[in-house]
């Protein structure tokens, strides 16, 4: 087939992972860019990049529930939550304060927390399905207010607010990888486990999008009437999508304070629902890809934001000023977000498209 | 007079729809534009009442102007004001306000007025004052097509841009409509129509004009252009007689080319 | 039955400080539904300005001033971010106001300073004997001034042809701009009422202690209390935010002797669990109107 | 047997009566036409059909079965496809994906399958992407198959919906004006189309259309509504002449133009 | 690897031989301690950001006075906003790590515990902006004054002697801060005999609510307070307003000079007294003169104090590491082990500041009283100078109190 690389010869060519040459070209060397990047940069960007990752995750779930199958949900600080205790208690120890089972074995509780916010997730769809728009995005807002509630009242579980607990203990294969080892310092380690777990979480989600699944959580965002007359049951495949989406908020919620090794039950907020909805919007609703990159943006941005203001001149580096550079860096987040989203509403994706676009029709404009 | 002088429109900066468009609207008459689907037809409504921008939209080149004043930089808002208004293509109706709170929303920029207009409405579509408590959303396609119409009536406007007015009417109702633009013609208001139905719109056009790719390629009294033979086969469909006699080859002519 | 009284006007004169903002909210919502996220911050920054300008200009003069100040601030924002978004996806929308509540928060801040800074309102602590229970007066002064807007807002809304240009650019903005409704002035009317209202809030939280950084927070109990009226009715956020107002109000006053097991402090949730409620039976809220879908 | 059998349907929205006791049969392989003024309830007796109102009254039974009150999306199970009067495409999917919906009842597999993509999942997406294909070939929509459909000229967009409607191998098929809004080059496409498909497919149709050229072209028979009730049933000639109808729909001028 | 440093001295990280960003003597090599601090949008701003302040001012004061074995102290260069979150803390804390000795700050217990595995694997010593008791158990955690636990217990004990309290309520925070308190109070009010209840709150002015109800309805004789300090106005104002006429201390979290303007005022004048780890602002003593002189012009607050007062322990275990020859980070834990007293130039009695006996031997457990005073600079005057009452005294300290 030399000289027409594009010309499928099947239909299971064409509805390939990656069906396109470059396609495959650029995943490839994306990976082997990833896999190279522990080594050349340091930890604290590490430790930040793995973090990144896991709100990837996160945010893909987040995707899957509000950008295909068009459901708003506010709640998924909720769905981290039960994910980060069922991770916690299921590999800490017992400590007279908080419980722990000591099963340590990171694919045993990450997958038990994923289980476990999916059971929850199916908990509550039955109440979501029935609503719309901004009343189903508030009404799972009330259940991030609840669950903050019940988890700074529960601190047999959570250590109580202000005080915390440790967080999930990841081990694997009997390494414990939130330290140094012979060969890797824990940063390295945490980040290559969870750039495997993001590749790992990424290809089942964009196989499910792309299958009968996806297209019947696509239907049902459009035009829910007209999915249900094709044949799309709507119950069944809303209450999916949050299990699903619950699923990965569980697994991303057990890993996300891995790096930190502590999880304080203050964390898990309105603030944090919200940004992961930015995440998926700045990233571009509706792609998993998208969702990756919404992810690191918003993770790196206040690093970034603390990185800018050494290149502006007017605002010195004392804390205490009239101006201070704290100040200019909370103002920076929030510009930055803003002026993000005015130029480009459709997200970094949404760049990435114009971007190839442009590139497609050069020279001719119009 | 509501002209557009050379018109060419852009949107998203890279899609070109209208090359140089020259259409001339003179007040009292109707007058009927035709063509293909994505002619651009719309394209020039939205360039005459300012709602390009609404699209991304963009008047690169050339002018509209209405009696002679250029009205293209003008606010959507402005140019209602000034009496050009457009009834949208597919029906846009409010389906969560009411049948009546539709209508009171096109006479927006003429208070007061308000209450003769809705009588008036409701004199014509006697269906809509049945309904006119009714969420708009649950009408059925025809009524809302009556109720878009009725809206852009609502604000006596001078100049009435119709996009497509017919879609979805029962015969008799077209006929009705058909008179209806005969009589506001005959009030005072001078029409722009755009109709898929090419015969209807013909009958009662002054002057008609054909948009094909962005560009008009015939520009003539209506009369005549109901005589012309490319627009009796191609617009007004009087080359077939019957469905069932139209042949495979011909539906496949279009890929061939 | 005198602690039940007190209970439930305290409940009202909060809740009345919830249906401002919450009017703030649905205003905004009815125009452009966008939930606005920037109110909190627009509230906060009333009560400063206040604590700054009382001292110069009476109280009732900074609370005028600063409405006003507060509304041209908010047109300002609406003008500058939210105008290049017109026609763009809500949430999108709805997350640029979280960068504007950022924004305006982190400078309002600023202005705070480390003392906790106070409005100078004239009625203190002071209580007035009402049916034979002690209640504050300031808390009757809310309640009066939440009526009191309300009306406006109702006959504002009734008379004028605004109300129905609002719901109409909200529904469909080319429509709308197709008949000669400026869009425009329609989303700088909305924000602005809704940042005067804020500001009025803002100062009627600060009345019992004063300004602190973190006297936004206040501007949440908004949420529930207009899914709970629904979200695009004027009265639904009124009676949502006293029903909220008064929830929590009794939970404080009743929980710890009738459900202790719901923890401390559960009346701060109470709302949400309430609006679960209402949902379960009402999917539009209470006051809200289904929507309309047909094929 | 019929295919379709409407018995005594009655279907009121707080007060408004939309249809008041409709009944009708559709036989094999027949092209069956409603037509009538607008607001006549046509639409709404398809949305009864389809299962997305349930009536106050009457029955109706599909190959053989008693189909009232089911959910749409059990009917459609049970081979009732549908176009709509405003086009309802899922208008940002590919018309690839548009009409792989249409075959949502043709696959089973579900979430678990689908994550990895092997075994079931991946056997079904690849069988059903050539039934696809077969209707992109069909209704020769293979240009615009990459497309999102939000984007396709409308004729296009209405033809998309008849494939969705095919992909889903009904066993009938309910047209909702499917050539409304289209010029007469698009209409003539689209009148062989559902000739095609009552030829080469034998899937009987009803059909609601103003359009009464293709009506009296096409139809076996037509169902005449008004206000919500039939006026008359009979061939398209007889409906033609029937004063009533005419009174009611065609208008005066509408005999001479087609007659 | 550790080098060989000025005067001998053995460095690793933070430790530098050319001068700090702005020095007296430039021909000094530059210790660099970070800071980091709620400086923007979290709860605690307003006590941050005078604490930075005052520490920035106490490290000059000790360059002006040669600084450290031939070393500067820079506190300018690595300071970073936490927000009162501790996933924040230990982002900006990775990224400041490798280039300082020690924390001068870490504000907020929540957040210093997210870090304090890796401040304890690093060997880096750190000076917590908060009193909890679980400090004392900590051997990299320098920490000052009784912490909230033994204040509580002085608190209950000089109200059951002086005024003559029978019932004792504790309305709180959650969290260590709050619960630190309470069980202190608790352990006291039950040591004497007193009634004793627990009410948790949350910030926020329309939160108090529950709080409210609680105090007026149970009428205790004395409620310890840890909230901030606009809760404390609203609790203190709206029971009074309802007829409360029990006693409020609070600590001293809870007190910012402008509720004297507030509403509340009379009622807090009235019911309301402070308990303080130290002296307030306008005390005599060589290191408040020292203070009110390296931060002349600002308006006084109590925030100030504290971060002045904090850092003695920190200049202490570092003179201590520079006399041993070695400031690499072990050398400053092995120093800190080695102090027995802390010189805190009369800020805190002698006595105060000792880090080489266990938590139980070395915890401080004296408290001041202050009541609201318009006159005095912060707002507050002396009522009761440093005591410790019986509960604290006795008290066997062998695990945080919240514990
Ligand atoms: N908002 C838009 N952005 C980009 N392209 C557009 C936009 N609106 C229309 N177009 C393109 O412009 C062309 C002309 O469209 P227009 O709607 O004006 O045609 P029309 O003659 O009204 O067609 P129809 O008969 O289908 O209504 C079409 O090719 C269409 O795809
Ligand atoms: N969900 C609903 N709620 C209230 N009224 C409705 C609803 N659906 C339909 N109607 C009413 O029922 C009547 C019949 O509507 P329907 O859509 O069936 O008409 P139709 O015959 O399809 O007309 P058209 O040819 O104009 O499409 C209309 O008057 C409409 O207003
Ligand atoms: C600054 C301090 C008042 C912080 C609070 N004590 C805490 O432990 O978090
Ligand atoms: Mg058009
Ligand atoms: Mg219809």
């Amino acid at each position: 087939m030399k000289g027409r690389p594009e010309l499928y010869t099947s239909y299971a060519q064409d509805m390939a992972f990656l069906n396109t040459r470059p396609k495959r070209a650029w995943m490839g060397a994306l990976v082997v860019f990833a896999l190279l990047v522990p080594f050349l940069i340091a930890d604290d960007l590490l430790q930040l990049l793995a973090t990144g990752f896991v709100a990837a995750i996160g945010a893909i779930g987040l995707n899957i529930v509000t950008g295909y199958a068009g459901q708003v949900s506010l709640g998924h600080a909720f769905f981290l939550a039960i994910g980060a205790y069922t991770g916690a208690a299921l590999s800490g120890s017992e400590t007279g304060r908080v419980i722990g089972f000591g099963i340590t074995s990171l694919p045993v509780w990450l997958l038990a927390s994923g289980l476990v916010a999916a059971f929850f997730g199916v908990l509550v769809a039955p109440v979501a399905v029935r609503l719309r728009g901004l009343y189903l995005a508030i009404v799972t807002l009330g259940l991030v207010f609840l669950g903050e509630h019940v988890f700074r009242e529960w601190t047999s579980l959570t250590g109580g607010p202000g005080v915390g607990r440790p967080a999930a203990v990841p081990e694997l294969f009997g390494v414990r990888l939130d330290r140094d080892s012979a060969f890797f310092t824990a940063a390295q380690q945490l980040y290559l486990v969870m750039f495997v777990l993001l590749v790992i979480f990424g290809v089942l989600a964009r196989n499910l999008v792309r299958s009968r699944v996806g297209r019947a959580f696509a239907a049902v965002r459009d035009r829910d009437l007209a999915a249900s007359v094709i044949g799309v049951d709507l119950t069944r495949y809303k209450v999916l999508a949050f299990a699903v989406s619950s699923f990965y908020a569980g697994v991303a919620g057990s890993l996300l304070f891995v790096v930190n090794g502590f999880v304080d039950p203050g964390s898990f907020t309105l603030l944090l629902s919200v940004q992961y909805i930015a995440m998926v919007l700045i990233g571009g609703a509706g792609t998993i890809s998208g969702a990756v990159m919404g992810a690191l943006f918003i993770t790196l941005l206040p690093r970034i934001t603390r990185e800018l203001p050494a290149v502006l001149p007017f605002v010195s580096g004392d804390a205490t000023g009239a101006v201070t550079v704290f100040q200019v860096e909370a103002v920076l987040y929030g510009v930055l977000i803003i002026m993000f989203l005015i130029v480009e509403p459709r997200g970094l994706f949404g760049i990435w498209v114009r971007v190839r676009n442009y590139w497609r029709t050069w020279p001719f404009s119009y | 007079m509501l002209e557009a002088n050379n018109l060419e429109v852009v949107y998203d900066d890279v899609m070109q729809v209208l090359r140089g468009v020259s259409l001339r609207v003179p007040k009292g008459q109707v007058v009927a534009l035709l063509g293909a689907n994505g002619a651009g037809k719309t394209t020039l409504m939205r360039a005459f009442s300012g709602l390009l921008g609404v699209h991304d939209g963009k008047v690169t080149k050339g002018s509209i102007t209405l009696d002679g004043e250029p009205i293209h930089r003008l606010s959507p808002a402005r140019i209602a004001d000034r009496g050009v208004k457009q009834a949208l293509e597919g029906r846009r109706i409010l389906g969560e306000l009411t049948v009546e709170e539709n209508l009171r929303v096109g006479g927006h920029a003429r208070p007061r007025t308000l209450r003769a207009n809705l009588d008036r409405c409701y004199e014509l579509f006697p269906r809509l004052a049945e309904r006119r408590r009714q969420s708009a959303g649950y009408l059925s396609g025809g009524e809302q097509q009556m109720l878009s119409i009725g809206r852009a009536l609502m604000s006596d406007p001078s100049y009435l841009l119709l996009d497509e007015p017919g879609l979805g009417l029962a015969p008799l109702l077209v006929q009705q409509i058909r008179d209806l633009v005969v009589k506001i013609n005959e009030q005072g208001t001078t029409v722009l129509l755009v109709e898929q139905n090419a015969g209807m719109a013909l009958s009662i056009a002054d002057h008609g004009y054909v948009l094909e790719t962005g560009k008009v390629v015939m520009d003539k009294p209506a009369a005549a252009l109901l005589a012309d033979d490319d627009i009796r086969e191609f617009y007004l469909g009087l080359g077939t007689s019957s469905f069932r006699a139209v042949k495979h080859y011909k539906r496949r002519k279009r890929w061939l080319s | 039955m005198d602690e039940l009284l007190q209970s439930l006007v305290r409940g009202l004169g909060t809740g009345s400080i919830y249906s401002l903002l919450a009017l703030g909210f649905v205003i905004i919502y009815k125009s452009t539904q966008v939930i606005s996220f920037a109110q909190p911050a627009f509230m906060l920054a009333g009560a400063v300005l206040v604590s700054y300008l009382a001292p110069a200009v009476s109280f009732f003069g900074a609370v005028a001033v600063a409405a006003v100040v507060i509304a041209v601030l908010a047109l300002g924002v609406e003008r500058t971010v939210l105008r290049p978004m017109v026609g763009k996806p809500v949430f999108v929308v709805a997350i640029i106001t979280i960068g504007v509540d950022v924004v305006v928060r982190v400078v309002t801040n600023a202005f705070i300073g480390l003392d906790v800074r106070q409005v100078g309102d004239p009625w203190g602590l002071t209580t007035v004997s009402l049916l034979g229970a002690e209640v504050q007066q300031r808390y009757l002064v809310m309640i009066g001034t939440t009526a009191a807007v309300t009306v406006a807002l109702f006959l504002f809304f009734r008379y004028s042809r605004i109300g129905l240009a609002m719901r109409a650019v909200a529904y469909d903005q080319e429509v709308a701009l197709a008949q000669g409704i400026s869009v425009g002035s329609v989303f700088a009317l909305s924000w602005a009422l809704a940042g005067g209202l804020a500001a009025l809030a803002g100062v009627f939280v600060a009345t019992g202690a004063g300004v602190d950084q973190q006297l936004w927070i206040v501007a949440l109990k908004a949420l529930p209390a207009i899914i709970l009226g629904g979200l695009e009715s004027l009265g639904g956020a009124v009676v949502g935010g006293l029903a909220v107002g008064v929830v929590e109000s009794l939970f404080g006053t009743y929980q710890n002797d009738f459900a202790p097991w719901l923890g401390p402090n559960f009346g701060l949730v109470a709302p949400y669990a309430l609006m679960l409620l209402v949902l379960l039976v009402r999917p539009y809220g209470l006051f809200g109107k289904k929507e309309v879908e047909r094929l | 047997m019929s295919v379709l059998e409407v018995t005594g349907v009655r279907l009121a929205f707080n007060g408004v009566v939309a249809v008041d006791g409709v009944s009708f049969s559709v036989e094999e392989g027949e092209l069956f036409a409603v037509i009538g003024p607008n607001g006549a309830g046509k639409t709404s007796v398809f949305n009864v059909l389809s299962g997305v109102y349930r009536p106050q009254r009457g029955t109706v039974r599909f190959a053989g079965e008693d189909l009232t009150g089911l959910r749409p999306h059990r009917i459609a199970a049970r081979g009732m496809a549908r176009t709509f009067q405003n086009i309802e495409l899922f208008s940002h999917l590919t018309v690839v994906d548009n009409l792989m919906l249409g075959r949502h009842n043709h696959m089973r597999h579900g979430a678990l399958s689908a994550f990895l993509w092997l075994g079931r999942a991946r056997r079904e997406e690849l069988a059903n992407r050539a039934a696809v294909e077969e209707v992109i070939d069909f209704l020769e929509l293979e240009q615009w198959r990459r497309y999102p459909v939000g984007l396709l000229p409308y004729g296009v967009q209405k033809r998309v919906e008849l494939g969705r409607a095919l992909a889903m191998e009904p066993k009938l098929l309910l047209l909702d004006e499917p050539v409304a809004g289209m010029n007469v080059e698009e209409t003539e496409d689209m009148a062989r189309f559902i000739l095609d498909v009552r030829e080469e497919l034998a899937i009987p149709m009803i059909m609601v259309e103003h359009d009464m050229g293709l009506v009296m072209d096409l139809a076996d028979r037509v169902m005449v509504m008004d206000f919500g009730r039939p006026i008359r049933t009979g061939t398209p000639s007889e409906v033609q002449r029937d004063p009533d109808v005419i009174r009611a729909y065609l208008g005066e001028q509408h005999r001479s133009v087609t007659s | 690897a550790p080098q060989e440093g000025a005067g001998g001295i053995k460095v690793d990280f933070g430790v530098t031989a050319e001068p700090c960003p702005q020095p007296v003597d430039s021909s000094k090599g530059c210790i660099y301690l970070g800071t980091i601090s709620d400086l923007t949008e979290g709860p605690f701003k307003t006590l941050a950001v005078p604490i930075t302040d005052a520490q920035k001012a106490f490290w000059k004061r000790v360059n002006d006075q040669g600084g450290i074995g031939g070393y500067e102290v820079d506190v300018t260069k690595y300071v970073k906003d936490n927000k009162y979150n501790p996933q924040i803390q230990n982002q900006v804390y990775q990224e400041i790590k490798g280039n300082i000795l020690a924390l001068t700050q870490t504000l907020g217990s929540p957040t210093t515990v997210a870090i304090l595995p890796d401040l304890q694997s690093s060997n880096i010593v750190s000076v917590p902006a908060s009193w909890t008791s679980l400090w004392g158990f900590e051997e990299v955690i320098l920490e000052s004054g009784a912490n909230y636990c033994i204040e509580s217990m002085n608190t209950v004990d000089y109200a059951a002697d002086k005024l003559g309290a029978k019932s004792v309520m504790a309305v709180h925070l959650a969290g260590d801060y709050g619960d630190d308190a309470a069980a202190g109070a608790k352990i006291a009010a039950e040591k004497r005999g007193l009634s004793f209840e627990s009410v948790t709150t949350q910030t926020g002015q329309d939160n108090q609510a529950g709080a409210i109800d609680a105090v007026v309805s149970k009428k205790p004789d004395l409620v310890v307070l840890t909230t901030g300090p606009t809760d404390a106005a609203v609790i203190i104002g709206q029971t009074a307003a309802r007829g409360y006429q029990g006693k409020f201390i609070g600590t001293s979290p809870t007190w910012n000079p402008g509720l004297l303007q507030s509403p509340a005022a009379p009622a807090i004048k009235a019911l309301y007294l402070q308990s303080a780890p130290w002296k307030a602002w306008n005390t005599e003593s060589v290191g408040h003169t020292a203070m009110r002189a390296g931060l002349s012009g600002v308006t006084p607050n109590d925030g100030y104090t504290a971060g002045w007062v904090w850092a003695y322990p920190l200049k202490a275990a570092l003179r201590k590491a520079a006399e041993n020859k070695d400031l690499t980070r072990a050398g400053v834990v092995a120093a800190v082990r080695q102090l027995t007293s802390v010189d805190y130039e009369g800020m805190l009695p002698s006595g105060a500041g000792n880090f080489s006996a266990s938590p139980q031997e070395a915890a401080f457990r004296q408290t001041l009283l202050y009541q609201p005073d318009e006159a005095a600079p912060t707002g507050v005057s002396l009522v009761e100078d440093f005591f410790t009452g019986p509960t604290a005294k006795d008290f066997t300290l062998d695990k945080p109190c919240y514990q």
